[in-house]
């Protein structure tokens, strides 16, 4: 397989816990996209939050068809939780973690 | 021309900031106001002492700091070209908050009441969804992630790319 | 029972107010804030530089005041039942301001963000069509008596009634 | 004409400015409506105001068919104008007085 650039692999919120790192580097074939930086952080790792999550490169939100590039930051993004308040149509709490 | 920032942006960048202190909400507000406007309306975040009857004792914010930055100063300018209202201030405190204490602070000044109180609302709902801040709610007996919004579909794309 | 007024009723007494000297938004929004709010929604409405272009030296408020109390009161008490909010205050001032100067603060106190925009914007909006005051504006080339809206049908009776 | 009682009115706003005063006496016949004390202050005066009034009796709204008693404070009360930013839906500024 040729491994033909690294980019950085951010993790936040609840992801960093379950990761137990705040960031990786990996090595991925060009051409390689966001999907697939997602599946190989996924590989191993539990929990239902890779379903909900969105994915920023180079600090702006990216669909995951997005092609990556060399050096490329690519953030994993749980749901966001700033502000305070909740709205009342939110969904249940999390579990205790 | 020399500095390479307008007088909008130079003012934006005031307006709009990721904090590690205390937010002063009057300081805010007080330097927001102008002659042209004849309305502001605030929205002042605070830490509340419970979620769903659980007992909150502190929580802890944490962000992705130059994203969360830069989506806020879009909001705000977004807010300002959709409202029309003259200006817009969006604060968020990061680290940890107790009881009382506020989280995020949005000014919005404006000619007219209306234009200001959709702007204002528009800017916390729309921030609640898209901006990467994330926060820990500690209880007496754990700690959780509060779960956030679903985040809008133009940012995660459709729900086949999501999950595919 | 001995005081002939509850808590509730004593609270709202001071949450409620006429006043003829300077309104400090930062003391009442401060004073407000409780460990059951999550959410503090603020309306200053504060006075304009012009109308509609033309440029205003300052305002004359006067009110029915007796009157303009007890419907301010009324005011709080029914958003507070109304949007399930935490609390409500409201305060008017009377007599001369100068542009910048708070003739109107509304601060409204609530476990959630929904709640506290919609009372706030509620009682901004029945405020300037029912509460018995009025405002004297002076150009540099004249004085006019601003504009109110007009009332509601609950309170003028039937336009044949009106008319007769 | 049997008068039985008399009423205070009041006057606020641009009304208090074209009829001079804050507020006069009237002497009215028992069963008196708000009505007739808007058609007595109306007779000879000038102006416009008169058919957006608001009436109130001992300082709450009350409708023109209300019968009055004696001692009773009537306040002729103009559109009201407290606050301070204008909704854009509404009407063009009073004329200069």
């Amino acid at each position: 397989m040729l491994l033909a650039m690294r980019v950085r692999v951010l993790f936040f919120g609840v992801l960093r816990d379950s990761m137990g790192v705040a960031e990786r580097e990996l090595e991925l074939e060009t051409g390689a996209t966001v999907q697939e930086v997602v599946e190989r952080c996924r590989a191993g790792a539990e929990g239902g939050v890779w379903e909900a999550l969105a994915i920023a490169v180079n600090q702006e939100y990216a669909r995951r068809e997005r092609v990556l590039a060399e050096g490329d930051e690519v953030a994993l993004l749980p749901p966001v939780s700033g502000g305070r308040s909740r709205s009342s149509s939110a969904g249940l709490d999390g579990a205790i973690v | 021309m020399s500095s390479g920032l307008d007088a909008a942006e130079l003012s934006a960048a005031k307006r709009v900031a990721i904090v590690h202190e205390r937010i002063d909400a009057a300081m805010v507000t007080d330097a927001m106001k102008a002659g042209a406007d004849g309305a502001v309306c605030v929205f002042d975040g605070i830490v509340r002492d419970n979620t769903r009857g659980r007992r909150t004792l502190y929580l802890d914010y944490e962000a992705y700091e130059a994203m969360a930055l830069a989506q806020m100063r879009d909001l705000a300018a977004e807010a300002v070209t959709r409202f029309k209202v003259r200006e817009v201030a969006i604060l968020h405190r990061l680290g940890r908050l107790v009881v009382g204490e506020t989280s995020v602070l949005i000014v919005v000044a404006s000619a007219h009441r209306g234009a200001a109180f959709e702007a204002c609302r528009w800017v916390i709902d729309t921030l609640k969804k898209t901006v990467p801040i994330w926060k820990k709610e500690q209880f007496e007996d754990g700690a959780v992630w509060a779960d956030g919004e679903p985040f809008p579909e133009e940012i995660v794309g459709s729900a086949e790319g999501a999950v595919r």
